[in-house]
């Protein structure tokens, strides 16, 4: 993989020293073990911190908005759909965006491997296999055990929009059936829902880290910071929180690139995705749309058809 | 003196009938204080809880007083329950953040009943900490995995006892009424003296961190530090030290409750006015003021450093903002000659 | 619009059997005229529904749904323009899709079938809007209160 | 203040009239239940109390009668947010609570034996009523100088407390100069910004105080007008607005710098603001 890295530097070096942008977003290594952390860089020697592993786990689609002027961004697959639901929504302009692709075959879950081994005091990172000492002891893993859940389904692992790509393409596995774990939740019965989703929303401590985490979160206002009305309250009532996460996710409707970074910023590790995951599964079912796959292709609540299902209307 | 662990189990367990046991308890995969009827249900060999023991007196979300409105009057209820209380398995960090604590909820004007009626109805049995992570950073802020600040008194774990070290005279008086207690062998002896010297490795040094924070309201280094901070409430939510609260209201129709819930400094709306206008308006002045707070503001008010170095908020942060590195550059940060 | 005004509903009077709250939102060309209709050509419907009127089906915000239950509704019933007839053209179109998301979401969470409904009632067609009100009533009266996933608890929450 | 700060006291809404022209700002007027609450509710000019609107919330409002007229307290209220329409729309009779007195009050110790000048703008006049109405008292009156009082608003309508200014025109006592910003017919006043007004009436700083409240405009443009007549800091003293949650310097909101602007406030010296940071 260093050399993928090498190429990112020589290209952000060179963009930077044309003054083609006035800043890289991109990650550098964090201080803890298999967790890289977002960083900008402004100035051509700064280039070498720059990184590109399997533990740069954040969207930095998040940041393009707040940094004005012109800005190139390591982006992998879910990073680009984000950028293109971004220029949809007239949030960040195309000639803005210089966009360093780069092939991405999944992002390592911390809690996996922290669920086995207790906090990481370090690890080795070797084709496909991780070595790691743990408080409580020291394991290896295959990579492929400790993946994200996300990038375990993923199926645009290549960035669908870039200026320059770095490494190879990574052919996207045909998973046999798509959106395996919905359909696995939807078969179950109503009151085994219930229980687990009122189960997963009373760890939310309404910190917020999904909605700030996540690209597609941009409201000036939020629903749960107005207080006219009052939709919320600040409390942690369950109900309360699966209303916020169900409401967010319908607010993401259409729109949600599925990049997973809502449920890794979580400190309480509840299963955001099993909401917003049945959302996208039902655009793609009922309205064949995949958010930020192409910029032609509006999100989905943004148009409509005649012929558009209607198997939501009441019995009579 | 040690008390044996099936000793001490069946002492918690007779505790447990009319005393509220909270302790930390494994519920979903996660370590948080929770109240427990028997010592099988705590959790052994845990590095520290999830969220901070700071719940334990200032709980997440909590009613003040209720009120009914009948015709134009109204009736007000306080809402204060308090119940004779032993928290055990507090680490010696959550222990000493709760007298910094102490010095907020009862300051020289006022006495927050809430806070300080459980924290005086409650015994606090630390227990110290056997081993230390990589992110833990106690003994670089002055105290230690096995320090006795904050607590009644102090567990030890020697693998089948715990060693026990009475603090203050609530303490002595539990360890006066407790059977069981034998002499420490030699072998516990030498255990122990392992165990003490037992520190944290971090590079973070706070000797002359307030002096320099006097100094460094407009320094540069505010501007890029903020910048990759989401300004989500994770690493405040997660931190023992922090106290900052929000009042709200809730009313159904005609019955209401006043209620107090954490907030959060990074939080836009912390300071914004009813007129719209933001004396701290973004994420620069806000990371500022949880720095300035906690290592100025505080030492000034207090005396003491808000941060007890339980590597928490480090954890939590969902971009890595690691507070060490924040520390060090601070340090290492030349002023500018004005 | 104010969501207090769910609170003050008529106090029925207290028989035994369940009597269940439903919110109504009823697109004022449309179904609010239906509505108006069934009323004005004295044909019955159980009176559970509170009536809020909205400009349009398109208008509704899953907010509006979510809240109503976390207050206390049993039930919510969303009715508009059968699509092509609505006044803004594209309003019940645009709501369609969200409505399609916003059943099978709230269906996936453990929110029973019958709770939240949505119905395309014309101007023209009082009677049905009473079957559909008395439907959607007996099948809410079959569920029983809403103590479900959106119910906040007993005097939690706000309706300011 | 009892032993728990959070409990409000419960005071009947007396009056609740109207007191600018645009109808954004309303006076409430609050009578004590009982001679207990009262004699707790002791209180000098400066200070500020939370008010509960139930069912809405609770915000802080400086109190603007002074502690000579005894049985009410007076606040005059903006229409800004939901507790302060709840405060509109509340009818004489019901309830509110009132959790208080909060926070430090005019230095009005070493105000004695010397000049005052009172500098207001706006509807920033309430506490300033409390103040001058309190040194106006003939109980005090004759511990200090003259007393100047200069208030200025954008135009008639919005001056609050007509009344008491139609009285204090008439009081010798007092040197009372009202001003608004641009003529209006039906006004014989005079014309002016507060500070330009300032720079006329205030002819010295020797053994002079002066309290300026003000939007940040008017207190931008007046400070360099004290400063040329060589006010010293410590002598002009100004009252800050922050958010405010518990007032009682416990949840971490109103503060700028180490100080809390609830509880080492909201009345500061300009010597004590200029070692503060400059976040407010």
């Amino acid at each position: 993989m260093s050399k993928v890295i090498e190429e990112i530097h020589a290209a952000a070096r060179q963009l930077l020293e044309d003054g083609k942008v006035d800043v890289v977003i991109g990650f550098e290594k964090g201080t803890l073990p298999l967790k890289a952390t977002p960083c900008f860089i402004r100035s051509p020697q700064e280039v070498e911190k720059l990184i590109w592993d399997e533990t740069c786990d954040n969207n930095l689609a998040n940041y393009v908005r707040q940094i004005k002027g012109k800005k190139a961004i390591v982006a992998k697959g879910c990073d680009t759909r984000a950028l293109v639901v971004l220029m949809q929504e007239n949030q960040v302009a195309r000639e803005d965006l210089y966009i360093l692709g780069v092939s991405c075959n999944g992002v390592i879950n911390r809690k996996k491997i922290e669920a086995e081994t207790g906090e990481i005091l370090s690890a080795e990172l070797a084709e496909g296999k991780i070595s790691v000492q743990g408080m409580n002891g020291s394991k290896e893993f295959a990579f492929a055990d400790v993946k994200d859940d996300t990038c375990q389904s993923c199926r645009y692992p290549n960035p669908v929009l870039e200026d320059a790509h770095f490494g190879d393409k990574v052919e996207t596995g045909n998973q046999e059936v798509p959106f395996a774990d919905v359909v696995a939740m939807e078969e179950k019965s109503l009151l085994e829902r219930r229980a687990y989703f009122q189960e997963e929303m009373a760890k939310c401590i309404r910190c917020y880290a999904c909605r700030n985490a996540c690209p597609m979160c941009y409201c000036n206002e939020c629903f749960v910071d107005c207080n006219s009305p009052k939709w919320l309250t600040g409390g942690v009532d369950p109900a309360e929180n699966m209303m916020f996460q169900v409401g967010r996710s319908l607010h993401l409707a259409g729109r949600c690139v599925d990049c997973g970074a809502c449920v890794r910023a979580c400190p309480q590790g509840v299963d955001i995705r099993a909401l917003s995951r049945k959302v996208t599964k039902d655009c793609l079912t009922m309205y064949r749309h995949e958010a930020g796959v192409t910029l032609e292709d509006p999100p989905a609540l943004n148009q409509f058809s005649t012929e558009d299902p209607q198997g939501f209307l009441v019995k009579e | 003196m040690k008390i044996s662990k099936d000793k001490w189990g069946q002492v918690f367990d007779a505790l447990a009938s009319d005393y509220q046991m909270l302790a930390p308890k494994e519920d979903k995969g996660e370590v948080n204080f929770k109240r427990v009827n028997c010592f099988s249900e705590v959790k052994q060999g845990y590095l520290n809880t999830k969220l901070p023991a700071k719940a334990l007196f200032f709980p997440q979300h909590e009613t003040l007083f209720t009120y009914q409105k009948e015709g134009q009057g109204i009736t007000v209820k306080n809402a204060l329950k308090v119940e004779k209380t032993i928290a055990f398995g507090v680490r010696p960090c959550d222990a000493r953040a709760f007298l910094l604590l102490d010095k907020v909820f009862n300051n020289d004007q006022y006495r927050d009943p809430y806070y300080c009626d459980r924290r005086d109805t409650t015994l606090v049995i630390g227990l110290a900490c056997s081993q230390v992570a990589p992110t833990c950073f106690c003994s670089q802020m002055g105290l230690s995995p096995v320090s006795t600040a904050g607590t009644d008194l102090l567990f030890i774990d020697l693998g089948e006892a715990y060693a026990v070290e009475a603090v203050t005279e609530k303490g002595k008086e539990f360890v006066a009424k407790l059977q069981g207690l034998e002499e420490l062998n030699a072998e516990d002896q030498v255990k122990l003296e392992t165990l003490k010297n037992l520190q944290t490795s971090s590079s973070v040094d706070i000797s002359a961190l307030t002096e320099k924070l006097d100094s460094m309201f407009d320094h540069p280094y505010w501007d890029s530090l903020h910048e990759k901070c989401l300004g989500c409430n994770a690493c405040t939510f997660s931190c023992p030290t922090c106290h900052c609260f929000d009042i709200t209201e809730e009313f159904r129709k005609t019955e209401g409750n006043r209620v107090r819930s954490w907030d959060s400094c990074m939080a836009p709306l912390f300071t914004k006015h009813g007129s719209g206008h933001n004396p701290r308006e973004d994420k620069k002045a806000r990371w500022r003021q949880r720095m300035m707070h906690k290592f100025n503001y505080f030492v000034h008010n207090n005396g003491d450093i808000a941060c007890v170095g339980c590597g928490r908020c480090l954890k939590a942060c969902p971009v890595n903002m690691d507070l060490r590195q924040v520390i060090d550059a601070v340090n290492k940060a030349e002023l500018v000659v004005k | 619009m104010v969501m207090g005004e769910i609170q003050e509903s008529v106090n029925l009077p207290e028989n035994q059997e369940f009597q269940p709250k439903i919110v109504a939102f009823l697109c004022n060309w449309c179904s609010y005229a239906g509505a108006d209709l069934a009323g004005v050509s004295r044909i019955q419907y159980p009176a559970t529904i509170r009536t809020i009127r909205i400009p349009c089906s398109g208008r509704i915000n899953p907010l509006y749904i979510l809240k109503a239950m976390a207050n206390g509704a049993d039930g919510v019933l969303v009715s508009g323009c059968h699509p092509g007839d609505c006044h803004y053209i594209s309003g019940n179109f645009v709501a369609r899709r969200k409505f399609a998301l916003i059943k099978s979401l709230l269906t996936h969470v453990g929110l029973e079938e019958d709770r939240v409904n949505f119905s395309w009632v014309s101007a023209a067609e009082g009677g049905r809007f009473a079957e559909v009100v008395k439907g959607v009533t007996d099948r809410v009266s079959a569920l029983g209160p809403n103590n479900g996933v959106f119910k906040v608890a007993e005097r939690r929450g706000t309706d300011e | 203040m009892g032993q728990n700060p959070y409990l409000p006291i419960t005071m009947k809404v007396v009056k609740n009239q109207i007191e600018t022209e645009d109808r954004n700002i309303k006076t409430l007027v609050l009578e004590f239940l009982n001679k207990q609450d009262e004699e707790n509710f002791k209180y000098m000019p400066g200070q500020f109390a939370e008010i509960s609107a139930f069912g809405h919330g609770e915000a802080p409002f400086g109190i603007a009668t002074s502690p000579t007229e005894p049985g009410i307290l007076k606040f005059s209220i903006a229409k800004v947010g939901c507790v302060s329409k709840a405060l509109h729309l509340i009818e004489e009779g019901a309830t509110v609570g009132v959790r208080g007195p909060m926070g430090n009050y005019y230095p009005i110790e070493q105000f004695k034996g010397k000049n005052v000048v009172i500098i207001g703008g706006g509807f920033a006049f309430t506490t300033l009523r409390s103040l001058a109405t309190y040194m106006l008292d003939e109980k005090h009156r004759g511990d200090y100088g003259d007393i100047t009082v200069i208030y200025g608003a954008r135009n008639p309508g919005l001056l609050l407390y007509k009344e008491e200014l139609a009285e204090w025109e008439k009081n010798p006592n007092i040197n009372l100069v009202t001003t608004i910003d641009k003529p209006v017919d039906g006004w014989n006043g005079r014309v002016g910004f507060v500070p330009a007004v300032t720079e006329e009436v205030v002819k010295t700083s020797v053994d002079t105080y002066a309290v300026v409240c003000g939007p940040p405009a008017m207190i931008k443009f007046t400070l360099p007008v004290l400063e040329k007549l060589n006010f010293p800091p410590e002598r002009i003293i100004t009252s800050l607005e922050m958010r405010m949650k518990c007032g009682l310097g416990i949840c971490g909101r109103c503060n700028i710098g180490p100080k809390y602007v609830c509880k080492d406030g909201p009345v500061f010296s300009m010597a004590e603001l200029k070692e503060l940071p400059p976040e407010y």
